[in-house]
């Protein structure tokens, strides 16, 4: 349609995947948008954070539809220095901290596991269960999975693990890389053992498994950094390199609407889970089932032509 | 800094970009059932026998069949290049290398580093140069799969018999032809040990290129490896490890065909 | 004298390490194997002056590990002189380097390897092409040349197989033929015929000693096979230690050995195919002019206790013989010498080998006369002399 | 299946990880002024010059200047575990693939896909077997660094020439007298190309290890990776580097050392 | 007779493809050459059937490419039969395998190599002291024996140098000190001493015969040197294109060679070592006895015209010799025989070599008498005779 023709003049918006679903979600979203209803090409560049980082700081990537802004240390100052622009916050309304499936505190009679921690209830609590969670590789002390490292919450969730005087029992036990750790946590799972670790949701991990975020004190920024409260929401926005910023307004102009919920993330990967459905078919499964969502995010010409392309 | 040299990166990264490019868009252009009729060919006439062909052919096949041709054709392109590129550059040094103690206390220690350094340390920096994609792909692959042949190069021309090239120096042949004649044909087999070596590091970096936005069966299997879908990942891992196989056996099949005749006699 | 086409001056290689100690410790009049106690390091070749005269043979002996393999390896700067210099045709080139010694090397001397040196991963003619090829001569006509080669040396049919499936003779005659096809003005021969058997062998003496009376090649030949050595060469150099210890022709070296080390060597030798008549033949004991009467040559023969003489004219022409039993009969029937003369003698020329005077000799009733070349008599060669030159 | 295999693969992580803790505590147990004394001795005996064990020496000290001691101590201690599990194994295996050809036709595409399955396809189903950490970091490191080893002990011992192989045959030698004392001996500097390429590939794998688990410079270089902070990345890579280096010199030097006295002549 | 230590019956090996349609075509008459350019495989050896005594030494000689190295590897199962059998005493052992076919290496036959097969990883005495080392002889004892036999190939102090800086012939006496520290019951050499000099190689053939004296070892020898294999052989093979075409001990070949290759073969060899006064001797034209008159010495001279004349006993116990001189002074002085008679003769024994005889016969005035055990004249030698033995 017309949109076809405006491709031609119209610059390719590149998005960058870092290899993680929502991300992969929130990307077939946008560029379906961005595709049918402003009719700019689109491409997914794919790459680890860092890498896709580094190239939105070079331009070379113009959209980050989910950056966990906690997990980069220097965000903020790019942020600030202009290095890169910040558009918007995607969602806000996820959570993170030291997760425990739901069977170590309360069992699970089909699958005939006792409860070894029942009570379980606050990071606080993990003290004295270090048997529990025991060290394969020191047996003398249980082992607590931290954060990946290089993140930023790592240094954050060391400190909660000082705080609350784990050190003494615990290893804090890096995992190296997201897939390892949702491995160990999906093994422990299937093993029925015990684990207690940092993790964060919505992912398909936590959507998958029954797992426990363990509470904490309750959000103060100034405890906040020492790890002697629980996380805030963590904003995960929407960024757009500098370049970009002149070359589709339009793009702009929707990306900075662009807003949704951990809720609807989960549920759109659980979509994919259950379906086994595309991230184009999720992306239209979610403008299908969520319009008075998007609709905000558009003029009434995107939206019909949104409507036009379902 | 990087602004200074910017003009000298952007003309390598486009040599670069051209070379790959044109090497996958042939690649690419070859519809499936003329490339299994190539590797059907070629498996039979190096090995002279068809049910080799038959297997190596039935091996892309299947790679067919799992739903990565599409995938396999970058990759294959992608390798294609960075081994091309490596063999380029390593077989002179390698040659190089085996003539002088001091070339050899020279590059020895750069091998060591390229083959150890973690590729993402000078990946980023690559990125930061050459942007995205195939460039810092291919450069990053030809890093790390080009200390084979140099080393096996380098020792297997060492090793070719003493008494041989003397009395190939003593019916007045040059360097170049005493490396030529004698020891390279000497040290092939050695050689391409290191070729074989060469591919396979260029194939265990399929992944790590995926980690730098170049596409192919890397990516998938980083998607697998993220959702722990083992099985995703084993289908491009396998993918994968058939391209590595046929083209190993391919290059090794080709030098070593003029081979098997002399050993025809007992 | 013309220039030689080699010459070595004080030609000296060392071994290992501390060449220069070993050399001191060699001036001060140390052996070889004193050098090796003490420095570890061996005497290849020490101190060898010799001359090398273009178009003929030189041959060389010695023991095994005397040197003679490194002396031709200098030669062709395979090895690079310890101390000393080698001369080609009166020009020093023991520094020769980069295109020049390439360009003698591919033009000036070839070499057969002692242990053959061929190239496991070409064929027979690849190999002999070999020389042809690096010195970029054309591929038809190096293959025609190779062909002849390997036509020579007994190997056609051979053309095309792996050098892995050859016998240790035919591996040998490879190597000689890649050496001929070169077609040098020097060729380098180390032990090139040790794995042959005694035909083979005979027809590649005959082909070299051939090639080397068309085209004035010259040949510098080791061999082990001593009748080999003085059968091809003109000159012949013995080693010893690393030392050259004695050259000479093989005629002076054989009846002059000089030393025990020497005679030992030569011991072994078919004298009978080095010597001539001329190094054997006697002058006779008593002789009978043709003017002379019965009695003359009956007195003679009682005199010196023989049973025949020999008749000379005037100019020591031989004429004929005079048994006893004819001197007699003309004696008692009154007739000159000339009327009994048995004319029927067997004469030679002083240049035959005893060899070929072996079969005559044994057959013979009376001593062989040794003719120069206007017929006059030079000496005789008795049954008696021919045995004794054997030993 | 994961619970029915459960005992046996605890048993085997059981092992591995003793064997690994024990290297790790032997090494960590070593002052650093010990280890640079070790490295300068063994640096000048096995080259006979003092200089290189003084550079050797140094090189190490450089680590210990970037601040990287411990973590050094502890991938040292993890990659000598997995180097000589692999040469445990491996040279068996390429000793018995030399001699068999129906060994080497299933060995050898095992190889292929042991060096270009991507690693975390096999990564995870261990991990999940294993738990992350050092169990699964040696087994993936072996499976990467055993090829070559195999591949240049067996393309060594065919290449030693048959003449002498027959005259050891001749004199009434058993197959493993053959092996032993003419075969490996004369493959020697092969093997140890493949000792060499083991060894680049362990450490290659340093980084891989620390995404499931392992402490050590890998570690590091994930921290300045995931940080963008390239200095700190690239100081652990030089001390990778420098790790390699030294372990590649010495083990060479080791095998080195009685040849270098045969050479002495020229 | 004795079993053979080892026969062969129809030992056959094909090189190459298609072995069966090639021993076809052998059997239909084809020969080497034919069957290769056919099909293109190399008959090695052809339908060989052999037997070697214990204690003796065969010696297998033949042009390059004849099939003799390929003939030896068959006896140490180095290669394996294409058809027909290998017999050690008496047994078929082409099929020994495992710890048998060890045992049989280790312990009956050992190999000098051609090519020499030394190993370039260990010095000389690593390469002497192998066979014990396998064999698992105590490393002190193994040393001990094989210094012995370092020394014994003149290679002493040599012990601790690597293969490489050896001289060819250095390397060649390592091969033979390897297999003569093995102590087999078999040495199977393969041109053993064809990179030796004279010297070194009369030494080694002395150890071997001394060897083999004192131990009765059996050796089967391939040589290229013709005088070398009639020295030391009690038995010769000559074989051709693959086939064994003679065999018979050196006096028998040489005496009737039958064809002209083997004529060719023997040409160059030294007759005068091989043959025996008793092979050249002739019965004397005409006898006197004791008892006989001068008369009749003297009609015996006349009539044979000859000079001399021996004179024997009854028993033809040799009394002495008469000269034409002696017998005539006799008939005019009325002398007898006995009185007259030249008693002071050469005589020899008939088993003597005619190259001990050469010196003798060039000094005597007489022939030389060959005479039996118990002083019995047997025949006679002359001059002409050597000579003509000599051809
Ligand atoms: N490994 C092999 N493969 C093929 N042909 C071979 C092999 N070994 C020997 N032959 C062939 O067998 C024949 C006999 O070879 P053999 O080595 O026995 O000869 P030989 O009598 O020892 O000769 P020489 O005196 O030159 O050593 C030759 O024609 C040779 O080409
Ligand atoms: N590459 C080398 N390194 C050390 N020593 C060597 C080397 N080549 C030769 N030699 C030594 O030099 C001496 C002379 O060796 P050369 O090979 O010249 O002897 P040769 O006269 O040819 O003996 P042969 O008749 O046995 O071949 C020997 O003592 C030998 O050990
Ligand atoms: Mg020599
Ligand atoms: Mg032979």
């Amino acid at each position: 349609t017309g949109g076809n023709v405006a491709k031609k003049e119209k610059p390719v918006i590149v998005f960058a995947e870092q290899g993680w679903d929502s991300v992969r979600f929130h990307n077939a979203v946008a560029m379906f948008i961005v595709e049918n209803a402003l009719g700019y090409g689109v491409e997914e560049v794919s790459g680890s954070t860092s890498v896709t980082y580094t190239a939105l700081l070079s331009g070379e990537v113009d959209v980050f539809m989910e950056m966990w802004t906690d997990n980069l240390a220097f965000y903020d100052a790019d942020v600030a220095d202009g290095k890169i622009i910040e558009l918007g916050i995607n969602f806000d309304d996820n959570a993170q901290g030291f997760y425990v499936p739901r069977y170590v505190i309360e069992g699970d009679e089909e699958r005939g596991i006792e409860p070894l921690a029942p009570g379980l209830e606050y990071v606080s609590e993990l003290k004295g269960l270090k048997s529990v969670f025991k060290d394969t590789e020191t047996p003398s002390k249980g082992r607590i999975y931290g954060a990946i490292p290089g993140w930023q919450v790592d240094e954050i969730v060391y400190r909660k693990y000082e705080y609350y005087g784990l050190s003494d029992e615990y290893i804090y036990f890096s995992p190296g890389s997201d897939a390892a750790m949702a491995a160990a946590f999906a093994s422990a799972y299937e093993k029925a053992e015990p684990i207690v670790g940092y993790y964060w949701e919505p992912t398909w991990l936590t959507g998958k498994y029954d797992l426990v975020l363990l509470k904490d004190a309750p959000y103060d920024p100034d405890l906040f950094m020492d790890g002697r409260c629980e996380f805030p929401a963590v904003p995960c926005t929407v960024c757009i390199s500098t370049k970009t910023y002149d070359k589709a307004p339009d793009v702009v102009e929707f990306l900075k609407k662009y807003h949704t919920s951990s809720e609807i993330t989960s549920k759109a990967l659980a979509y994919i889970a259950d379906a086994r459905a595309s991230m184009e078919d999720a992306a239209k499964w979610f403008l299908r089932e969520y319009e008075d969502v998007w609709t905000g995010w558009l003029d009434d010409k995107a939206v019909k032509a949104v409507k036009a392309a379902l | 800094m990087s602004r200074a040299w910017a003009p000298l990166f952007s003309v390598i990264g486009d040599v670069l970009l051209g070379f790959v490019n044109s090497i996958q868009s042939v690649v690419s252009l070859i519809p499936w059932w003329v490339m299994l009729g190539i590797v059907f060919l070629l498996g039979w006439r190096l090995t002279k026998r068809a049910r080799q062909g038959m297997m190596y052919a039935s091996m892309l096949f299947i790679v067919g069949l799992l739903g990565l041709w599409e995938l396999m054709t970058i990759t294959l392109g992608l390798v294609l290049a960075s081994v091309l590129i490596s063999l380029i550059i390593g077989l002179p040094i390698g040659i190089l290398v085996a003539g002088s103690g001091r070339a050899e206390s020279v590059v020895k220690p750069l091998l060591d580093a390229m083959q150890t350094m973690p590729t993402f340390v000078y990946l980023i920096p690559a990125v930061m140069f050459f942007g995205l994609g195939k460039v810092p792909g291919v450069i990053a692959t030809t890093i790390y799969a080009v200390p084979p042949v140099i080393r096996l190069t380098c020792h297997g021309i060492r090793q070719v018999d003493k008494e041989v090239v003397e009395a190939a120096l003593s019916f007045g042949s040059t360097k170049a032809q005493v490396l030529f004649k004698v020891q390279i044909p000497l040290a092939l087999p050695t050689i391409m040990t290191g070729v074989n070596q060469t591919l396979m590091m260029a194939m265990a970096m399929v992944v790590t290129c995926a980690m730098i936005g170049v596409k192919g069966l890397g990516y998938e299997v980083i998607i697998g490896i993220n959702r722990l879908e083992i099985g995703r990942g084993l289908k491009s891992g396998i993918a994968i490890v058939i391209l590595a196989v046929l083209l190993d056996r391919l290059t090794q099949g080709w030098f070593k065909a003029d081979e098997k005749l002399k050993e025809r006699n007992e | 004298m013309n220039t030689p086409i080699i010459s070595t001056r004080g030609l000296t290689k060392i071994f290992g390490y501390s060449p220069q100690a070993a050399m001191k410790f060699m001036r001060e009049g140390m052996d070889k194997n004193a050098v090796f106690k003490k420095l570890g390091s061996t005497v290849g070749v020490y101190d060898v002056s010799l001359d090398i005269q273009r178009g003929r043979t030189f041959v060389i002996i010695g023991l095994s590990g005397s040197g003679k393999s490194t002396l031709v390896r200098l030669m062709n700067l395979l090895l690079r002189p310890t101390a000393g210099s080698l001369l080609y045709e009166g020009e020093d080139i023991s520094d020769l380097k980069g295109r020049n010694l390439i360009e003698y090397r591919r033009n000036k001397v070839s070499m057969v390897f002692q242990s053959f040196g061929l190239m496991g991963h070409k064929d027979v003619l690849g190999n002999v092409c070999y020389g042809l090829e690096v010195k970029g001569v054309r591929k038809d006509l190096r293959v025609d040349r190779a062909m002849e080669m390997i036509g020579m040396v007994g190997l056609s049919g051979w053309e095309h197989q792996p050098i892995s499936s050859l016998s240790g003779g035919m591996k040998q005659r490879v190597g000689l033929a890649r050496a001929l096809a070169n077609d040098p003005e020097v060729l380098l021969m180390d032990e090139p015929f040790s794995a042959l058997d005694p035909i083979v062998r005979r027809d590649m003496q005959f082909e070299l000693l051939g090639i080397q009376k068309k085209v004035k090649k010259t040949i510098v030949f080791i061999t082990h096979d001593i009748n080999e050595a003085f059968k091809l060469g003109d000159q012949v150099a013995i080693m010893k230690d690393g030392k050259v210890v004695r050259t000479g022709t093989p005629e002076e070296i054989l009846s002059n050995p000089g030393d025990e080390y020497i005679e030992q060597f030569v011991k072994d030798i078919d004298r009978s195919k080095v010597l001539l008549a001329k190094n054997v033949m006697i002058t006779p004991a008593s002789l009978v002019k043709l003017s002379d009467g019965p009695n003359v040559a009956l007195k003679e023969m009682k005199s010196n206790s023989i049973s025949s003489v020999f008749v000379v004219g005037d100019n020591m022409d031989l004429a004929g013989i005079v048994t006893l039993d004819s001197a007699m009969n003309a004696r008692s029937n009154n007739l000159s010498i000339d009327d009994v003369l048995e004319k029927d003698i067997i004469i030679t020329d002083p240049n035959t080998p005893i060899a070929d005077l072996i079969p005559i000799a044994a057959r013979a009733r009376f001593p062989i006369a040794v003719v120069g070349p206007v017929g006059n008599l030079l000496g005789i060669v008795t049954k008696a002399a021919v045995l004794s030159s054997l030993t």
